[in-house]
């Protein structure tokens, strides 16, 4: 799918209310989380590295484009550098959110794992898992094994642009065009990173012979329809297709939701009031969360720190700190099962 | 119907003896009429049937869904199988030759062998390939892969020396949720020496259980895979002069089982180490020190061992055999530690 | 660089009476090699799968078209899959072909190393190292050495098409592609593996930006200017050239070969009885390196297992293989030597 | 001239005390200045001056052909860095973090460890880079890379401790004919505990020489990098005790010291190995059957370890410290083996 089939689109895919209702709650969410990390960082709460946070509100749109259905049975995404715009989409909480950015929390994966991701798969959501590129293999065999069982389900993953100069990632994209996967890969415009040969995004798509859809600063309804028909694409045959979140050309970076949240009230069937109790409700919540992280105790290393192997039992046999081993005083009996 | 069966995984079913190869066969391919989540992946499985015809026939039979022909990407097709294996899939990798493992590193230990950890769930996954040198292969298809990846928590590791271990352990590897390297030597999988009938039931051998080859008194040899062959040869030859070797096999190196080890020692009191993989940090260094931690007051000589030379492997003949340990130098040293 | 406007170049580029000469020669040698290695193969004396060995005789002319200079002053080549023909086009004989296939000979290296290629960095000949694609990052860094140095050579390598499916090639591309580097990549079309989704070579070359020569059927002295054409726009501060060796269409693989040695009575100034001359004296090369070779003594393992380290002793301290180690006799006095 | 050079290479001409970072720094300066064939490679080293800013001031004085920005390939250019080193020059490659060394381990272990051997000369080439934990970064930034790599022959593995040594040996890395693993932790990069003032010289510290750091002699501690401080530290505590403990910094990993070790444990007969890196398939395990091999009839107790404990590194605070092996755990371990 090109970009000018993706425009045409405007018409094709009506944007219901609730869908309409979302776009509105996870922006002002995003932004007012946006917020609540700078400040969080500021004060010392959160890594000072943080001071300067942004989201780039338009995965929020790109991730509700995607099919969510509870119990893990909708779409998959890895929200990667933009965790928590798709997150949010994903039904992710604020609170979720901080505890990861905080080191701490009530999940134990949350406090051994690090980064701004995480699995969830009830949700659909995963965490990061390293190098970059490595996450566009992941997700393609996602993508796979949906094509494999013929689910109505696509993967979702962004990824920093730079994931264009490794070769993981071209292993990842190649490996889905052959096996015709449904993967949705974003690959987001960054600022650091020296560059690659391949500027265009529109030649990597065309050299793999795969969908390309741009995104820049358009109006959130307009972004929704134009994710929902690469998706639709992918999902039905079209195997992998890249959408490339180009850098704003406009100062403001939350106009795409401003101007969409504009025509909630002028086509969409909301009134101010919703808007301003949807905007309020957003916020309200972001500030709960941002209270209530703090306050939140670190995690014990006895219960947080799970097994290696699945099958390990609680007495986690791979901490060998001690060195006085039971075994090693002279004449201790020493009691082995041996096999076959 | 064992009629229309290749015969190279109809050997048990017809009641004659299997190879090592053939064993693998079998496992792959009744485990894939039990379980029709696994799936096979790798570098011309399908229409080829591998390099070494390990999945012939397997793509007739199962279909292009479920033996997988990759584009030559070890890393891009492991970290798709990862994908695969969190929705729900058992993926069996087949790595053309081990050697070739190594672009796949990356996501092996960073994002395979963490998975558990990171909260994104068991990772049920076989890698398993043709691995060691007596082949002429030269350097890039003749290595032993196991001290590449036994650093790494959350990995298994495997390496059968005989067919009925071979069938059996494939087979728990494959029912295991974690993920397991699964190692081949090519010197053994049509070796006349190592056929066997098997067992006409379902059975399985559990990983991390090692196997008493031959029981003895007077001196533990620790050893895996073809060294299990020459270790034995070798308690043969020191038997004519009433030496007592016991030679235990690993099967499994990671989790490597202790428990045996300590027990053969706290009996012989001597422990000899062989293995075909290169010297320095290889596997007997780390049962040298659970000796040391486990059994040292049992210990009445130094902790030895038999290996191939630190060097990459040679490709000329006279170099590999000068190069790979030899039932001599077991022997050898076998002797030197029972008169110590 | 299109292949059009390689075409248009057929005037701009002559071939002289030395090119000419070489041209002949080298086909000649490379045909009479080919039938020689086939029937060293089926008579036992080199390795069987060699029987239906092949040389595409356009290598030669490629690797002719660099710049040859003695004392490792030219450019820079890797034969990679089409050895010999492009290591005998840089000044290779035969019997060191033949010396590598069979796994011995007079060289270390070439007993220790395998493989159909070898480096000898005088004549400008690399040998391989393992995983296709790898090669391409090697030579691309030497190519940007090249370039820093403001020297006037090309690294040239020759991969299999399945190049494009491995991560790492693309690295190596987009790396030089970045650098500017002088490297031209020849694509060798193949038959085995699985493929890529990336089809065309060409969308390839376009997506980084590099130019592009195709090379058919062509007749061999328009061949020679094509690639030189190219080789000057990469020295030029193109930086890297993609060359496709494409499948042919034709029955008769020589054909290329033959119609240039027409072409040399026909314009190029050489008689009947020149071009018998030289065939002649190529095949004779060829005759003795084949009688030869099955004369020839294997490697002595003492001397050819040269040290891993560069400032090793002869003694290899890395060939730890007698148990009996002198220091370990009770009470022998330890001499050590510790820094700072 | 002093004066117009960056002032974290400036310290020793200004006979100030430098840090770690500032006296890799230094070497990295002055072999560049000494020696026009070395320059650098690495993901943001040049305009922004690297991730831990040791490069700050490079681009500037040395110019972009000499302090190379590379894209997000790190096998990409680790294998450039092998094919300009073939052409004469001496790259230093870094990596942002070293847990981004995996996507490099086939070109390290395959094509640059074997590059000698193969017959393609000696392989002069640096690969550097910050390592270690107890700075928060979570499972992907903080690991130690050493047994990636400690059984492959023909590298070089380098750990220093303290700025004197990170200066002399990186300058003798560099000088090395061979590839040089070489290992920063970022702890020590700016720690106050560990600035010095350094030889004004142009020094160098030998590759392969352990140092001792603490004479003594009822125990030898066997140690390297951070934890050279933690054994310092638990030494002073057991002094209060009357135990005497000799700490050897091995500075080097591979090649082993072997010989300074085995000096030590005659003497003191008890030998306990302190590493950051997890526990099964550390460096220990060599260094416990080199001391079997060499010195066992000296050993009047069990040869122990402490280790962080078998699993990735944890992201949060609490589960870090809980991870990493502390003091503590060394003063525990030393008076167990003492009293043994
Ligand atoms: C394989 C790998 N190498 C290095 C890193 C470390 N790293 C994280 S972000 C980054 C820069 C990415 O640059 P770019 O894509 O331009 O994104 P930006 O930070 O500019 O948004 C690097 C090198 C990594 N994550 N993975
Ligand atoms: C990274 C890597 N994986 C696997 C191999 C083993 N291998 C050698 S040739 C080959 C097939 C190559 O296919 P293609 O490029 O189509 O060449 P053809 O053999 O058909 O000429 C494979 C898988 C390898 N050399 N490198
Ligand atoms: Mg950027
Ligand atoms: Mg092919």
């Amino acid at each position: 799918m090109t970009t000018e089939s993706a425009a045409s689109s405007r018409r094709s895919v009506p944007l219901g209310r609730k869908v309409t209702e979302d776009l509105l709650y996870i922006g002002y969410q995003a932004l007012a989380l946006e917020a609540g990390v700078r400040t969080l960082a500021r004060s010392g709460e959160l890594d000072p590295t943080l001071a300067g946070f942004r989201i780039d509100v338009r995965s929020t749109v790109i991730a509700r484009a995607m099919r969510q259905l509870p119990g893990g049975r909708g779409d998959l995404c890895f929200p990667g550098p933009l965790s928590p715009g798709p997150s949010l989409a994903f039904g992710a909480t604020p609170l979720e959110f901080l505890r990861h950015a905080a080191r701490r929390g009530t999940s134990a994966a949350a406090t051994r794992s690090g980064g701004l991701t995480w699995t969830e798969y009830g949700r659909g959501l995963f965490g990061w898992g390293g190098a970059g590129g490595v996450m566009t293999q992941v997700l393609a065999g996602a993508a796979l094994a949906f094509r494999q069982r013929g689910e109505d389900r696509a993967a979702l993953v962004f990824e920093k642009c730079s994931a264009v100069e490794s070769g993981g990632w071209h292993e990842g994209i190649n490996l889905a065009g052959t096996l015709v996967a449904p993967l949705i890969v974003v690959l987001v415009a960054g600022s650091m990173g020296c560059g690659t040969r391949a500027t265009g995004v529109d030649k990597v798509a065309r050299s793999y012979g795969i969908g390309l859809t741009e995104v820049g600063d358009e109006p959130h309804d307009d972004l929704f329809r134009k994710i929902r028909l690469a998706r639709a694409g992918a999902v039905d045959g079209g195997g992998p297709m890249l959408i490339h979140l180009k850098a704003r050309s406009g100062e403001d970076r939350w106009a795409g939701h401003n101007d969409f949240a504009a025509w909630a009230v002028r086509e969409g069937g909301f009134s101010r009031g919703d808007r301003s109790a949807i905007a309020r409700a957003a916020v309200a919540g972001v500030d709960h969360a941002v209270d209530r992280i703090g306050k939140e105790p670190g995690p014990d290393p006895d219960d947080a720190l799970a097994p290696v192997f699945t099958e390990c039992d609680s007495e986690r046999p791979w901490t060998r700190r001690e060195p006085p081993h039971p075994h090693m005083a002279a004449g201790a009996a020493v009691e082995v099962a041996n096999a076959r | 119907m064992p009629a229309e069966l290749p015969e190279h995984v109809a050997r048990t079913r017809n009641g004659q003896p299997a190879t090592v190869l053939e064993a693998i066969s079998e496992a792959l391919w009744e485990e894939m009429e039990r379980d029709d989540r696994v799936f096979l992946m790798g570098e011309d499985i399908g229409a080829y049937g591998g390099a070494f015809k390990v999945t012939r026939g397997f793509l007739e039979h199962f279909g292009p869904s479920r033996v997988v022909d990759t584009p030559i990407a070890e890393g891009g097709f492991t970290g798709a199988a990862a994908g695969a294996a969190h929705m729900g899939l058992r993926p069996v990798v087949e790595m053309q030759f081990m050697d070739f493992i190594s672009p796949a590193y990356d996501v092996l230990t960073n994002y395979i062998a963490t998975s558990l950890y990171r909260g994104s769930g068991p990772l049920p996954l076989v890698v398993r390939g043709p691995v060691g040198g007596g082949n002429r292969g030269g350097p890039f298809h003749s290595q032993n892969v196991e001290m590449a990846f036994f650093h790494t928590p959350g990995l298994k590791i495997v390496y059968p020396s005989n067919p009925r271990d071979a069938k059996g352990l494939l087979k728990s590897a494959m029912r295991d949720d974690n993920p397991v390297i699964f190692e081949e030597h090519k010197g053994l999988y049509r070796a006349p020496f190592c056929r066997e009938v098997l067992p006409p039931d379902d059975y399985v051998i559990p990983l991390g259980r090692a196997r008493t080859a031959l029981e003895g008194e007077n001196i533990t040899i620790v050893t895996y895979g073809l060294m299990v062959h020459r270790s034995l040869e070798a308690a043969a030859e020191l038997a004519r002069d009433g030496i007592r070797a016991e030679v235990i096999d690993l099967r499994t190196l990671l989790p490597l089982d202790e428990d045996a080890i300590a027990a053969s020692v706290t009996k012989t009191g001597k422990l000899l180490i062989v293995h075909e993989d290169t010297r320095t940090g290889g596997i007997a260094g780390e049962i040298a020190i659970r000796m040391n931690e486990r059994a040292f007051e049992w210990l009445d000589g130094p902790i030895l061992r038999v290996t191939a030379i630190d060097s990459p492997v040679p490709f000329s003949g006279e170099l590999e055999d000068y190069f790979l340990p030899s039932t001599q130098d077991v022997v050898t040293a076998a002797r030197y530690l029972v008169e110590y």
